[in-house]
């Protein structure tokens, strides 16, 4: 035992951070504030912006899906529905041959069984399949979960740029494709 | 790492001698009872040893060579999967005119085996930093080995994991029940031959690919 | 209260009533709403409740209405009349304490000689309420937790009263009323420029019945016959609805009672220095100084109670009978010698 | 004299009969406790059925599996990539380093080494997910001795941590960051600072526990002598990590098996404490907090430039062999023993998890102690329950 007790110094603790929830401007401004001095953030009225790398929702881009599958394949949980067909497209150059496209008729996540391990993301090889940060998407009932190709379309709205690297990174930094 | 560890990695010797040593000392005490090892230089020890030999051996390694760190009992199943990766069914694969494929042959790991089922453990000396997996062999008429619970009290629930996962009796243990599964449980999860059901009852979603446009089976890759 | 007496004895028995109802339950959720739901929230970095309210002043409301509405159950093998009455009398015991503490010169329910007897001896009710519930659950927490809570009680029921003994030797009298005339009225070694309060000429008394108090109120350090943590809230483990919030209102309205009785046994209770103590305004004030009181004894006792982990209770008891009761006896002694002496 | 019908006698000879079961299940049998699976000293859901005689334990017998995922077995139907998804989930409170003993198992097998920076991050995160993961014991701890406030302290400072670690890997609990041959992705701008700001911030959370738990006389005389381990015995059942240091092992992998992190890099201390008891425990976890914190500041400091992923093929098939590799994890010591036959899927892989080594002890420890005694040994024993069932 120190020259205080230890029973004190758990008072002077608990008191200490009570001082400091109610009054967060200190000795200076003892004006009692404790909506700013506590460490909690009243959910619905206010909002805490979450990371640009968060993983929250996955947004599609659908014009650079290829139906590949490797998305599907990859996944760990089996989430992943993709059916699509393929179709004839007009020839890229005038004169040209017309080319085979495959067109995608269903991409669904069901994100009640998703375990948001970004596989997918990583995985694609077309940049079609992009992470948001959104996290208010809970549904009544469970089924409302999967959600499908432009549900998923809608999320790339509240995709952020990805974010610049720390000094000394040699990665490329990617971009985010324009709507 | 940096080209100082380059040079420190090349400096790495391709024979351990301290492994050596140990596993010298160990041969010494069973002689006829270790039958395989192997030495990954500066890395890793494997001992295999007789099935009779297995308590042995671990008395001599927490008593004579200071292997006092119990870190685990457990089992290998060494026969190749039926089901493969599980990801497509039986059903599947004749539709898609692929032959029932024979059985792959049992193939053991690093030591050496001879049968189906091998126990495998783990010490270390917590004084000089190394680690021995010691294996044994089990005839799969008679999945039995001894246990080492006098020797290593903390093999008690490794002990009991590994019989009701593989079924692998281990004699003279002091109450072989269930440890993780509900008691009135049948059959031996870890083991190969055991289907793991949630890939089975729901086709795998990659198994699709994309259609071809009627008329147009050509393009199909 | 001398209208009281020119009443009818079932009018002012009525008014006593309601008037000891209003004490207990605005009391016990002032201290729930300010210590609990706030200043305790505070100490952990948080708000509390905010929504229903301002600044969730209403929480406790909805509190209510939400146990209100909550299936009153009884377990199966549950004593079910001991089980159903255990509430009962804890709380009884609560409202049975409130009647002896003054809120004024005349503001009293009884203003009775044997007053802080009366008190000690009805605090004691509610250990058999404790071990009614813990026996009437038929269930081994709740069995554990009242016989600790047995225990416990019983043991600082002593120290308790001894500390109170040393008061009531200097104030010369039991009746609350006199405890605190004495000290607002008294003097310390002759000087007497803010009375006597008894929080300095019996410190170790108010120290003793501050611990003890604790401990009476099953508060952390002392809280081993609820312990949420291990005997998951012991003996009201299978209370719900109604009856469990019986019991909290009674874990909250008698910390604010025994903080009333302490601010009266050391604090000179509803008496500010500096007004006459026969004046009328401690009619008026007086009320509102032994809540003020009453909040800044049953802050100590919510600090110390989020701060403190708990004693196991062989630890406690070794507190009670080789620290709290010898320290107690010596301070009666102390005190009497004084008293004779001066 | 009045006759008693036949049934009041039958349901009169039937009272008596179980008020005698009754005395004798009393007075022989003692008390059955059954703590769990549902209770808040179980992390989850462990039980423990204790025989009591009064309130002192004759023989605790813990069950569990309540909460059994088979990842053993899961793991053989998933590729390498997949598997991280999944052994994220086994010690949920620090996800990262449950990734970095499989991981460095793969590699060792490909022989592929990460790059330095790679290897810098890696030990960043898993010291940080160290950090999320103990500051949690020390507030949990508390809690079960029957403090309150710490609890929320914990949280609090906990997710300053978590928000670092959500910056850079994307995921608060699950990071599923580490890859085969190096990592994910790189920092983001910004992110060493902040980094430094919030050790800062958990070294005053140390402090703050000393302060208010540490310090205490009465968290000192419930936690003193309470559960006492002989190294020998803690040893011979398994035990790793602060549980073993604590009785005064002088064992820790970080600096014993470096393997693929760069903990020699900098400078730090192996804490030990000679008592073996929960205090012990809860001591030598408060330092190892501290010390994560400067290894983290100092791996900062030192982070080299460069690429963050070797030479790996873009899909993994790891060559056939068997690899063990253990690292210091916040449990413990943690394991995996990867058996591949050269395919996509690993053919057997043995997790070894702390908890379950750890936790193997109690029936033995918790002979002869008192109920609240329970509660303060399982606390500081500490163990997550993911950790135990796997």
């Amino acid at each position: 035992m120190g020259l205080v007790p230890g029973i004190v110094k758990g008072l002077g603790v608990t008191g200490g951070t009570l001082l400091r929830t109610v009054f967060p401007g200190g000795v200076k401004k003892p004006i009692p504030a404790p909506i700013k001095g506590a460490q909690t953030v009243q959910y619905p009225h206010e909002k805490e912006t979450p990371v640009a790398r968060a993983r929250g929702v996955i947004a599609l881009h659908e014009e650079n899906c290829t139906s590949c599958m490797l998305c599907a394949r990859e996944c760990p949980d089996w989430c992943i529905y993709i059916e699509g067909h393929k179709e004839k497209a007009p020839p890229r150059r005038a004169g040209g041959k017309p080319r085979q496209k495959n067109k995608l008729d269903r991409f669904d996540i069901d994100f009640a069984l998703c375990m948001y391990c970004g596989i997918c993301v990583e995985v694609c090889p077309f940049e079609a399949l992009f992470w948001s940060p959104e996290y208010e998407f809970s549904e009544p009932h469970i089924a409302d979960l999967l959600h499908d190709k432009s549900r998923l379309h809608e999320w790339m709205t509240t995709v952020p740029e990805f974010e610049p690297y720390e000094a000394g990174a040699s990665v490329k930094l990617k971009k985010v494709p324009a709507l | 790492m940096s080209s100082a560890d380059t040079t420190e990695e090349e400096a790495v010797p391709a024979t351990d001698e301290a492994r050596e040593q140990l596993l010298a000392s160990i041969t010494a005490d069973l002689g006829e009872g270790v039958v395989g090892s192997h030495i990954r230089p500066g890395d890793d020890l494997w001992v295999r040893v007789d099935r009779d030999a297995w308590l042995d051996t671990a008395r001599l390694l927490r008593t004579k060579l200071g292997f006092h760190y119990f870190s685990f009992i457990s089992a290998i199943d060494w026969m190749p999967s039926p089901y493969g990766r599980s990801m497509d069914s039986r059903v599947d694969l004749v539709l898609e005119g692929v032959e029932a494929e024979e059985p792959q042959p049992i193939e053991q790991g690093v030591a050496g085996g001879d049968t189906r089922f091998q126990v495998f453990a783990r010490v270390n000396n917590v004084v000089t930093n190394m680690g021995v997996t010691i294996k044994v062999d089990l005839p799969d008429d008679d999945l039995r080995v001894t246990t080492w619970v006098p020797v290593y009290p903390g093999a008690n629930w490794h002990e009991r994991e590994c019989w009701e996962m593989f079924g692998i009796e281990f004699t003279g243990h002091p109450g072989l029940r269930h440890i993780y599964l509900p008691g009135a449980f049948e059959g031996n999860p870890m083991r190969k031959d055991y289907p793991l059901l949630a890939r089975h009852v729901r086709p795998w979603p990659g198994i699709v690919d994309v259609e071809a446009m009627p008329g147009d089976d050509e393009v199909k890759s | 209260m001398m209208i009281l007496s020119e009443l009818a004895y079932w009018e002012s028995t009525s008014l006593r009533v309601v008037g000891g109802l209003a004490a207990v339950l605005l009391m016990a959720g002032t201290l729930v709403y300010i210590h609990l739901f706030k200043l305790v929230s505070f100490m952990q970095s948080r708000l509390g409740p905010m929504e229903t309210g301002p600044y969730g002043s209403l929480q406790l409301l909805a509190e209510v209405g939400k146990f209100l509405q909550k299936e009153d159950i009884f377990p199966r093998k549950a004593d079910r009349f001991v089980f159903a009455a255990a509430p009962f009398v804890i709380l009884m015991s609560t409202f049975l304490l409130v009647v002896v503490v003054p809120g004024g010169p005349d503001a009293w329910f009884i203003d009775s000689d044997l007053g802080i007897y009366l008190a000690m001896a009805v605090s004691s009710v509610s250990v058999i309420g404790i071990l009614m519930a813990g026996w009437g659950s038929a269930n081994k927490y709740s069995l554990m937790g009242g016989l600790r809570a047995t225990g416990q009680l019983i043991a600082y029921e002593l120290p308790l009263i001894l500390a109170v003994v040393g008061v009531v030797i200097q104030a010369g009298t039991m009746n609350m009323q006199g405890i605190v005339l004495a000290q607002a009225d008294g003097s310390i070694f002759g000087w007497s420029g803010i009375g006597n309060p008894f929080l300095l000429t019996q410190a170790v008394g108010f120290f003793v019945f501050m611990i003890a108090m604790q401990a009476e109120l099953t508060q952390s350090p002392f809280d081993m016959p609820v312990a949420e943590s291990e005997l998951v809230t012991g003996y009201m483990t299978e209370y719900s609805g109604m009856r469990f919030l019986m019991f909290f209102i009674g874990e909250f309205a008698t910390a604010g009672v025994f903080s009333a009785i302490a601010a009266v046994l050391f604090l000179g209770g509803w008496y500010v220095p500096g007004i006459d103590s026969a004046s009328n305004a401690f009619n008026v004030i007086g009320p509102l100084v032994m809540l003020g009181k009453v909040v800044f004894l049953s802050f100590l006792v919510f600090w110390f109670r989020f701060t403190f982990p708990r004693f196991r209770e062989d630890q406690l008891q070794k507190l009670a009978w080789k620290f709290l009761i010898p320290i107690a006896l010596v301070n009666i002694v102390a005190t009497g010698i004084l008293k004779v002496a001066f | 004299m009045t006759a008693i019908s036949d049934q009041q006698q039958l349901s009169y000879i039937a009272a008596q009969a179980a008020d005698a079961r009754v005395n004798v299940e009393i007075e022989s049998e003692g008390m059955t406790l059954n703590l769990g699976p549902q209770h808040p000293a179980t992390h989850g859901t462990l039980r423990i059925v204790a025989k009591l005689d009064g309130e002192q334990v004759i023989k605790a017998d813990p069950v569990m599996g309540y909460m059994h995922r088979g990842y053993e077995k899961l793991t053989e139907v998933r590729t390498y990539p997949q598997v991280t998804t999944l052994i994220n989930r086994i010690d949920w409170l620090g996800s990262f380093a449950n990734e970095v003993p499989f991981i460095l198992a793969a590699e060792k097998l490909m022989e592929v080494e990460a790059p330095p920076r790679a290897q810098w991050i890696r030990t960043i995160l898993f010291e940080m997910s160290r950090i999320a993961n103990v500051v949690l014991f020390l507030g949990d701890m508390a809690v079960q001795v029957g403090a309150v406030t710490p609890v929320f302290f914990a949280f609090r400072d906990r997710e300053h941590i978590l928000n670092q670690m959500e910056a850079v890997t994307g995921g608060r609990f699950h990071p599923n960051f580490d890859r085969i041959g190096g990592l994910k992705d790189d920092l983001p701008a910004g992110w060493i600072d902040e980094t430094h700001q919030v050790m800062k911030k958990m070294r005053r959370f140390c402090d703050e526990m000393e302060n208010l738990v540490m310090g205490n006389e009465i968290f000192q005389a419930r936690s003193r002598g309470i559960g006492v381990i002989p190294a020998d015995v803690g040893l011979s059942y398994g035990l790793s990590g602060a549980n073993i240091r604590a009785s005064g092992v002088d064992y820790d992998l970080r600096r014993d098996n470096p393997c693929g992190m760069v903990h020699d890099q900098t400078d730090w201390k192996v804490w030990t404490h000679p008592d073996g008891d929960s205090f012990a425990r809860f001591w030598v976890r408060l330092q190892e907090v501290r010390e994560s914190t400067s290894i983290v500041d100092q791996l900062l400091r030192t982070m080299p430039s460069g690429p963050i992923m070797a030479k790996v093929p873009r899909i993994i098939k790891v060559p056939a062999g068997e690899a063990y590799v253990e690292t210091e994890n916040p449990l413990g010591a943690m394991g995996y023993y990867i058996v591949s036959k050269g395919d996509l899927v690993p053919f057997r892989v043995k997790i070894r998890s702390a908890s379950f080594s750890n936790v193997s002890i109690t029936p033995w420890l918790l002979q002869g102690v008192y109920v609240p005694d329970i509660i303060t040994i399982l606390g500081s024993l500490y163990f997550i329950l993911g950790d135990i069932d796997r």
